[in-house]
This record gives structure tokens, C-alpha cells and sequence, in this order.
């Protein structure tokens, strides 16, 4: 069966390919039959003729060939295509798509506040710590409910991307 | 005459300056820190010389090494562009000092314009209206009460010394006067080591509205209209445009007439700008002196039809301004919009990274200033403004559509962008109907910004996009099994993916 | 009001009229071939319809197919662009009587511009000075004679129902005239089924100037001002300018109220060109009306600040002209270089092919209207020209100085272009003195066409450059050995290659 | 030996690698050496930074991994890496570098005039045939003196690319 699964943020539809001739696709998404031209124009940038309409869409791939963000004209979208090989690497790593255990920067940049002390218990949404990067200042927020463990920094320190700055619990 | 100049920048402006440099027939040197040797201010340049790590403190900001290549090179000029060291009265001196022309004006009228209590001295002077309150520093409670009761509350406490916000307290009732005075006295100690505020009037929800001036170094001085910068986020302007709707022919004249005083009193030379504040009656008043070429300098160069920095340099090198005011009119309206790399659905956090695809807009009555280019990896040293988008048009209207078509022709991947916050700023009401000030983003927040409401429909395009790419991924495996490069000499062997389940 | 127009053409000019369309909310509409499936103009539409094959006759010409799709599509107006359906009055009748407005003029207009005699005698009716010679097709050898006597000689004998240069023969002495008059004939009766000729006075080494015009459909005229076409190779126009450097502001008046007076004779409607030969005592004659959007509109657009494409769907759902012939006037100068894929060092032979690389001109005073984008495939099957390069300034002078920044920022890479050759027509003593006619090419040719003396130094960074991305190659050999895709689910061996000997 | 030939156009040099760090290369060319920064900034754009000058240099590969049009400012030149597996495969085919044994043109078209017949002795530089294609004529010409074997069209007839028109002896 030409069937799989593909992921958009949330969303897992079932994609199933019922005819192909060159740039010509018949595809069933879920419950829906659509007949699509699908052409690639330049690298990562594709054109979609469906019901005399002209769509461009863009692909980039983002942390492996079956990863991709979808840019529409006025949407982006993470996706995933979910065949047989990344259900069984899945099934292997269980992900809870929130916190990772260390809240930390993904730039280099200076700490500007530290809103926490360890032990705090903080609220999902709450911001935890404020970094400057490129002329900016960003909030780093906890998504669940968290007890905060451990401060890795102090403020007015310089630090690195990806350094852990707070570990949270 | 300059027949070499040193662009002691990057990004966007360092091109744009080197651009009017080629058309001058004047050879274009790039300076470049480690993070930027494949930048595009370096490939466009005749020149370029490395001065130094990534960091700004260590490249950018160095007047020293910036010097060492200006002498080796044998530049007759530097143009610092806007940033760095545009406005730094040490550097322009250092320039003079070592016989390089600086492209803007000497340290004196950037001191002078530098120091706001000086600044705000010198405008009184002139008779360029400023907003009511203290000319002298104030350290006195008595004294403080006595000009609030004069210019009336709300008012402003700000630091003598001031900036970034820090020693400002805003005062709207007599009650908190005392209170807000010592408390900005103590921040601005411990800020700055001077305690001496001095008080303004605070204006609600002003406009932001800017003259950009000419000034030879033959005391001939001109205006160049003005450019409204009111739609700001957090004090960082995002959109700009000339005409302002805001202003009269008659409040435009008077602006302009006190935005040419200002610079005469100072003995300005070079291309700067006089901000002003205007409150909804149209009153305006000097808020400070920009001693540089703007970011949004472009707006007014399509209006009035000048090369801003090829008049810089001309200035520089002694020749008399032959624009004349009588001349100058403004011919239709521009528009900028500030592209950045940033994510609008994260609190605006800056994006570096990697450029996967750019397409830029074109067309009639389209600018578009930039400096990135595919696979160019954005620093995450420097500023996050990656282009300025700049739209002509004979009138208002059809200027936004313009600048809206143009949006929708601009697509950049790899990094997030503010490209389609921009697009909402020009579909919101107020924009269009061009009644907005310094509060319009916040006061049109719900409708700027936050996600869309879903469409099932584009989400299947998207699917089915996705699928058509991993079906021609499958092809490629199966079918090319031997790499391109180097076909002869090595061996590959593919095996079939699990396709389908 | 036009809601929704079909673009029947393909290229730049197809990306032009949707960019315009997209500025006034219309929704637009591509036709393709076989060939252009993933064309720009495919991409930059709302939507899109496929109608045949590759050949023009099969896809572009097919008026039953585009007609078809207009319906299908409830396209409320066609726009022909310039080229293909664009001066076939067959096609806007065949517009009309489906009931969907043809962007252009009317069949009547088309056919009477059409026919040379015909718009000849329109013109003298109006009061359009034409060049001397007859009115009345000749078939007699002495009336013949008679008319030469009177133009005076050199005279062009014409077939009546000529073009493309056939039934064409210039005579220089009075002893020719029988022969060449006898040849004409028969060479017109071969060509056309038609042997009768008509005599002009032929003007050696003239200027080719042509003058924008609009008119609406309630009798209003106005003209846009001239565009100076001189710079042609083999009769193809290659750079355009506005001003023209020839004319004074009194001849540019009377020949633009002639342009006004020559589109009112055939009670023309829509954007037009009237086009003129003029000799160097600036003595101008009509040449002939192209009654359709020029490929060389753009520096009319940027100099009078007018989108002649919004203007021409304006005019075509029935508006009232809203531009007033003494509000316009020429703001600045303005050049445009035509690129085309072709080989200047190899007889201009075209040069098709995949687009490897491109960076287009950006910037202050730079339009660049071009379809083509990296990975392209340039089809075998239609125009050459890949883009149009338009460059503004205040002066002329800065203007040629923008133009060959511009021309320094373009590089297309995977097919030969004109560039460096249109570099050189900017570099031309001549032009750059603004003193040229349409012998321009064949005078200069020494200066503007064959290779340029060797540079060893150069070769030796290309050599250098070679030498890096083939070590980066052997890099990629030793050190990549597992290809990027698909990781996890093929092996990949690498040998290392043989090296250096 | 770090040595190797290039191709450029007609002339061929010697290259020698003398030292080498990340972007920085010394290398001899002939008798000359250069001390130079060489970076791909994009695919086939590289940028070279030498004695202060940047110098922007476009490579395409056409006809294999060692074959270049390399296009500086003003030239463009066709460049091939002459290593020991090129010059193997090279001493097998000996190459004369002029005419090929028949005309043909690179693009599909028309065949608009044939100005030689079968046994013409033509020389170098003349025009044998002209063919119209993408609205332009082109001329076809011989580089050297050659005798006209047989000529495969006729005017007028509609061509395809590459397919032999005039064979030439």
C-alpha cells in the first residue's frame, strides 16, 4: 500500500498515492482526493498547480532528510514524513515535545536577568531568564509547570550557545 | 578630491555606500572581522582588510586598527556609515588628526549634539523649539516642583548624562514628584556617576517625525523634507515614510526652516537629521540630533531624487552643495520597511542562521537593500536588520499596495522573518488611513500580531508538497546510485529505503 | 471593473503586467506551454493554464486556446504584452466579440497602423510631418521618376504591402532607379502576391525616437514624452534612453503634440508608441505607430512616474485619463540595457542553456525586470532576452555611472549574455557624449565588439581559483565518504583519487 | 610533488601547492607565487582575496568534475585540472582542437541559406551555412581551409540541435 503518514505541527494525516505520471500526482490526503501538478522550481522551492491555481511552496530540510519546515505564502510549518523507518525510531525514543531539563540560549549573548532561584516553582509560560543577543533582549520561558534546579549563570555573564543556564526539574 | 574610501562598516550600509563609491569612480575598501569574511560587503569591495574578532569591540570599534588599514591602504577618506563609530566625536577627531577625511561632521558638532542638556542649550538658542522644560541640570526638589508646575504634568524626569532608558521616570501626579526625583537621581548616580536630572514635558503618544538636512563646509545648509518613523516596537522603527500624513505644507515649512537653524547652530557639516517629537495638534518640538546618515535615508532619496551619500562625499571633500532648497520638492511618496531576522510569533527573538533560499522583490518603483545571499550564514554578533524594503509611488495608496505586492514577493528560508508582520502593519486600518504615532503597535497589537486561524486546506498543499519531495528523494535512491563527483573513481552502493509500510 | 485579466504572453513581460495587476487587487491569470511549465510567470500567478506545445504557433499564437481559457477562467480582460497576440487586430476583435476586453486598442486602430500606406496617409491627413515621397502606391516607371526628382535622392523604393526588408532598394544615383525599381516590383510580387512600390526619401544615418502616448476611450490624448532608440544592432534595439540627448525642449514639444495628433487620427485608445526617424538637424518624420506596450516602457515609468501598465487597464475598463498633459514632465534621465542571453564574441550567436548562477543589480536608481532564476532552463523556443536593466539619476552622466555599476553587479553565469558588451557601449566616447544615431554599432564597432587584449595576472587568480575548488573537491573525497542523504541506509566507499603525480 | 597542470584556454601552467591553511593558500603558478584567501561564498561563486584586492571569480563545471568555464570581471575562460588520470585519458584521444568532422548547431532552428555545395573549397573563417533560431540568424563558419564533403539540408528545412548539416572534409 502506498500509504503513510505525515506530520504538520500538530496534525498526523494519512497520505496515500493513488496515481503518478512525471510532475502529475493524484493523492488522497485523509479523507481528500486531490490531482496536483508538483514541480521542483529551484532547490527547496516548489510549484503547485491544482484547479488552475498557481501555489509556490517552499521546503527546507531541517534535522534530516524526512524533517522538513514548510513554508506556505502565509503559514510555516514543521513536518514529517512518518514511515515505517521513523515509526520504529520513534517507538525507541518516547518524546513529551515540552521542557528540555536545561533552559538554555541558541546564540551566544550576555545574561541580562535571572528571574529565578532554585527551588522556585514556576508556572507554565513564566520567564525564567533574559539574554541579550544581536541588539536584542529574549525571554526564555518554561512551557510546563517546573521546579527550578540549579542556576548555571549569573547575570551580566557572557555565554555560549546551547550552554545550559538554567536546569530545571 | 576622495579617490579611495574606507567603509569602516558592514551589512546592508557598507554595500550601499560602496555602490555610490563605484558610481563616483572612488576605489571602495571593506574592513572585516573574522566573522565576516564571506560577507557581502567584502565581496563587493575593490579592497578588504581583516582588522580583527567577530566580536565589535574587537573589529568594528577599534579606531586604531581602522586607522592602521586607512593609512596602509592610503584612503583619503573613511565613511563610518550609521552605528560603530558614525557617531563617535574621538573617532572623527583621530580621523582629522591623522590627516583621513572623515565623512561626516568634525568631534565638536558631535559633542555638542552628543550631550542632550548642551544639545537642548544650543536648539533654545537658535529658536528651534524644544519641549518645555529645564534648560539647566537640576539638583534641587524646590526648583524641580517650581518648572513641573510650569510646564505642567505629565512630565519627564530624564538623566543629564542620560540614555537607554535609565535615571527616566515619567510623572503624572504632583504627588509622585519627590518621590520619582530621588529615585532617578540614585539610578543615574549609579548609571552614569552624575546624579543631575533635568525635567520635560511628557508628550502622549507622539509622533516621531525627522528632517533630513544637508550641510556643506561652506555654511550652506539645506533641508530634504521629512520622514515619519512613528510605527516603532520597543523604540526600534520598523516602518517609515515621506510625505508624513501628519503634517501641513505650512508645519512642513517651519520644520524644515528649524531643522536648518538646528544644524547652522552647531556648524554642521555632512548629511544628519533633526528628530523632532509632534503631538496630534502639531506641535512639534527638537527631540535630538542624529549626526550621521540614517538607516531610512532611502525614503527621502526616491522623494526628493538625491544620493545622499554621494552628496556626503562631496561635502567631505570640500565642494559647495549645488542642490539648492528652492529646487527640492518631494515627488510622490516612499515607503521603508525594516526586514529582519527575527520570529514574530516568539516575542520578536532575533533568527541568525543560515540563508536556505532568498528571493528578493523587483519591479517598477521597488528597492531593496540587503546584503544576505543564499547559503550566507548570518552572524550572531550584529545587528538582526538583514534588508530595507523601500516603495515609490505617485500617491499614498497605491505606495502600500506597492509595498504589499513587494512583500509577497520577498521569500527567504532558512531564518525566520518579519516579512509577514510587515504585510499586516500595511492591511491594518490605521496604516492605511495614515492615523497612527509612537503607539500604533501596541495600540493594533491583537490584529499584528499572534498566529493565524488555521487552514485545513493550505495544510494539505503543504502535505502534498512534502509527499512529492519524499517521493523524488525515494527516486534519487533508487535510481542514482552512483554519486556525481568523481563517478570514475569510487564505488557506491544503495540499498532500497523502506518505503512504504 | 476589471477583476480578473489573463496574460497571454510569457517572460519578463508577463511577471511585468501581473506585478501591476497584483498592486491594483486583479487577479492574474498565465497560460504556458509545454516549455515553460515552471516558468515565472507560472509561479508569479494567481492562476494558470496550461495551452500546447512549445512552438509559439502551437501555444502563445493559438488566439481559439487563450480565448478558451478566458472564458473557463472568467477573465474579465486579456492583456497581449508586447510580441505574440499583441498587433493582431484579428485577435482583439476576436476579444471583443467574447466579450472580454483586449488591453490594447481596437481592430480598426491596429489595422489602419498596420497597413504602412494606409497610416501614411493618416498622417499627412493629420498633420504629421511623414517622410517626402508618395502617397499612392506607383506602378508607373516615369510618375516614378517624377516623384524621386522631387524628394531628391537617395530615396527608398518600398513594396506597399511590405516588411521584414523585402521588395526594399535603396538608390544613390538617378541611373539606378529602373533597375532598382524593376527589382523592387518583382521581389514584391514574389514576396506578397502584390508588385506595387511606394518611394520615400531615404535619411541617411538617422536617429530612431519614438514618443509614449496614452489615450482613454473618451477622446483624451496625452504623450509621455520620447525615448531615444538609436542604439540598435541588425535593426534590434539594444539601449534605450529618456531625454533624448538630440532634442531641444521645442522640437520635443512639436513632436510630441504630433504623437498626440497621430493617435487621434485613428482614434486610438490604450498605451501606444509613435515612432519617429529624425535627422541630425533634429528634421523628425513618422516612421510608424506600435500600438501596443514597448519593450522599453520602463524609463518612460521612471522619468514622467507613471505605471503605464495600471494606466493601460485603467483606460481599459473605460476611466477617464486622470493624467494631465501639463502636469507631466521628465524627472532625471533614465537608460535601459536589454540583456540577452547571446554570445558578443561569436556573432552574437543566441545562447541558451540552464542558468547556473545570477545576481541581479539592486540599489539606489535600479530596476531590473527579468524571469529568469538559478536552475532555469532558457527554452530554445522564444525570445533571447532575459532581462531589461533600467537605471536612473538626476544627470545622464550619473546615470550611464549607475548604469555600469549595475552592469558591474549583474553575473549570470551558465549561458553568455550581452553585459560585458553593453559595458562597453557605456564606455563608447560616443554615447558617452550623447552623439549617436542608429549607425552607432557599425561606427564604434572596433571599440565595442572582439577580445580584449590578455590580462596574464588574471588568468593566474582563475588558475588559482580552479586550483581551490579542486582541492576542495579532493578534500570532499577523503574526508566525506557518506553522502548526506540517507545516512543510516547506504554505505558509501570512497577511494582516494589519484592525486598529484 | 603537490604539482599539477591547468588549462586555460590555449595556455597551460604548472601549479604548485607550498602551503596551505584552511581558506589561505600559497601556491606557485609558472614562476609565480601568490599568498591568497580563497572562499567559496556560494556554489561556484568564489571570492579571493589577494594583497588587499577582492576579486569575485564564478566557476561552473561543464563536462566533468575537472572541466571549468571560469568567468572573472571582464573574461571568461575554459579551464580544465590536468592531473595523472586526465593525462591518461588524454593520451588516449588525440584532440586537434579545430573543426569537427560536420556542422551542426547547438540549438534547434531553421536552416536559412546553405552558401557552399558539395566539393567547395572554402576557407578558413567562411560562412558555410545560416541557421535562424530563437529569432536571431547565425552563422556557421570553418577555423581552418576545408574541402565540402556533403551537405545533409536544404534551405528551408526545420533542424533539430546538434544534428550534422554540412560534413566537411
Amino acid at each position: 500500500m502506498n500509504t503513510l503518514e505525515i506530520s504538520l505541527n500538530d496534525r498526523i494525516a494519512s497520505v496515500t498515492l493513488l496515481e503518478r505520471e512525471g510532475n502529475r500526482f493524484r493523492v488522497r490526503v485523509d479523507e481528500t482526493e486531490y490531482d496536483a501538478t508538483i514541480i521542483m522550481v529551484e532547490r527547496g522551492a516548489y510549484l503547485l498547480l491544482m484547479d488552475g491555481k498557481s501555489y509556490n511552496i517552499e521546503l527546507i530540510e531541517e534535522g534530516g532528510p524526512k524533517k522538513y519546515i514548510i513554508n506556505t505564502y502565509r503559514y510555516s510549518y514543521d513536518a514529517g514524513i512518518i514511515d515505517a523507518e521513523t515509526r520504529y525510531q520513534k517507538s525507541r525514543h518516547s518524546d513529551h515535545g515540552d521542557d528540555e531539563s536545561a533552559i538554555s540560549s541558541p546564540m551566544p549573548g550576555k545574561v541580562v536577568r535571572i528571574l529565578v532561584k532554585p527551588g522556585d516553582e514556576v508556572k507554565a509560560g513564566d520567564t525564567v531568564i533574559v539574554v541579550a543577543a544581536m541588539k536584542m533582549e529574549s525571554e526564555y520561558k518554561v512551557k510546563n509547570d517546573r521546579l527550578i534546579k540549579e542556576i548555571k549563570v549569573r547575570e551580566g555573564d557572557t555565554i555560549d550557545a546551547h550552554q545550559p543556564l538554567v536546569i530545571i526539574e | 578630491m576622495i579617490k579611495k574610501v574606507l567603509v569602516a562598516n558592514r551589512g546592508e550600509i557598507a554595500v550601499r555606500i560602496m555602490r555610490s563609491c563605484r558610481e563616483m569612480g572612488i576605489t571602495a575598501v571593506a574592513v572585516y572581522s573574522d566573522a565576516d569574511e564571506a560577507a557581502m560587503h567584502v565581496r563587493y569591495a575593490d579592497e578588504a582588510y581583516h582588522i580583527g574578532p567577530a566580536p565589535s569591540a574587537e573589529s568594528y570599534l577599534r579606531m586604531d586598527r581602522i586607522l592602521d588599514v586607512a593609512r596602509q591602504c592610503k584612503a583619503d577618506a573613511i565613511h563610518p556609515g550609521y552605528g560603530f563609530l558614525s557617531e563617535n566625536a574621538a573617532f572623527s577627531e583621530k580621523c582629522r588628526d591623522a590627516g583621513v577625511i572623515f565623512i561626516g561632521p568634525g568631534p565638536d558638532a558631535i559633542r555638542s549634539m552628543g550631550d542632550k542638556i548642551t544639545a537642548r542649550k544650543n536648539m533654545i538658542a537658535a529658536g528651534v523649539p524644544v519641549v518645555p522644560g529645564t534648560t539647566e541640570p537640576i539638583s534641587d526638589d524646590t526648583k524641580a516642583l517650581d518648572v513641573i508646575r510650569e510646564v505642567g504634568l505629565p512630565v519627564m524626569i530624564k538623566a543629564s548624562a542620560g540614555g537607554g532608558g535609565k535615571g527616566m521616570r515619567l510623572v503624572r501626579e504632583e504627588s509622585e514628584v519627590a518621590g520619582a526625583l530621588r529615585m532617578a537621581r540614585s539610578e543615574a548616580a549609579s548609571a552614569f556617576g552624575n546624579d543631575s536630572v533635568y525635567i520635560e514635558k511628557f508628550i502622549d503618544s507622539p509622533h516621531h517625525i525627522e528632517f533630513q538636512i544637508l550641510a556643506d563646509l561652506h555654511g550652506n545648509v539645506i533641508h530634504l523634507f521629512e520622514r515619519e518613523c512613528s510605527v516603532q516596537r520597543r523604540h526600534q522603527k520598523i516602518v517609515e515614510e515621506t510625505p508624513s500624513p501628519l503634517l501641513t505644507p505650512e508645519v512642513r515649512s517651519a520644520m524644515g526652516e528649524a531643522a536648518v537653524a538646528a544644524a547652522k547652530a552647531v556648524n554642521y557639516a555632512g548629511a544628519g537629521t533633526i528628530e523632532f517629537i509632534v503631538d496630534d495638534n502639531r506641535n512639534y518640538y527638537f527631540l535630538e540630533m542624529n549626526t550621521r546618515l540614517q538607516v531610512e535615508h532611502p525614503i527621502t532619496e526616491r522623494v526628493v531624487g538625491v544620493d545622499l551619500v554621494k552628496e556626503m562625499i562631496r561635502i567631505a571633500q570640500g565642494d559647495v552643495l549645488w542642490l539648492k532648497q528652492e529646487d527640492l520638492f518631494q515627488d510622490g511618496h516612499a515607503i521603508e520597511c525594516r526586514i529582519y531576522a527575527e520570529d514574530p510569533d516568539n516575542n520578536f527573538m532575533p533568527s541568525p542562521g543560515r540563508i536556505a533560499h532568498i528571493s528578493e522583490p523587483k519591479g517598477l518603483g521597488v528597492r531593496c537593500d540587503g546584503y544576505i545571499y543564499e547559503g550566507y550564514e548570518i552572524p550572531i554578533y550584529y545587528d538582526p536588520m538583514i534588508s530595507k524594503l523601500i516603495c515609490w509611488s505617485r500617491e499614498r495608496d497605491a505606495a502600500i499596495a506597492r509595498m504589499k505586492r513587494a512583500l509577497y514577493e520577498y521569500k527567504i528560508t532558512g531564518v525566520k522573518t518579519n516579512i509577514r508582520f510587515l504585510e499586516r502593519i500595511m492591511d491594518c486600518q490605521d496604516f492605511k488611513e495614515g492615523k497612527y504615532n509612537t503607539q500604533f503597535i501596541e495600540k493594533n497589537q491583537d490584529f499584528l500580531i499572534g498566529p493565524l486561524p488555521s487552514d485545513p486546506l493550505n495544510e494539505d498543499r503543504a502535505i502534498l508538497v512534502a509527499f512529492a519531495d519524499y517521493l523524488r528523494k525515494v527516486d534519487k535512491f533508487e535510481t542514482k546510485v552512483i554519486a556525481k563527483e568523481g563517478t570514475a573513481d569510487w564505488k557506491v552502493t544503495g540499498r532500497k529505503k523502506n518505503l512504504f509500510s
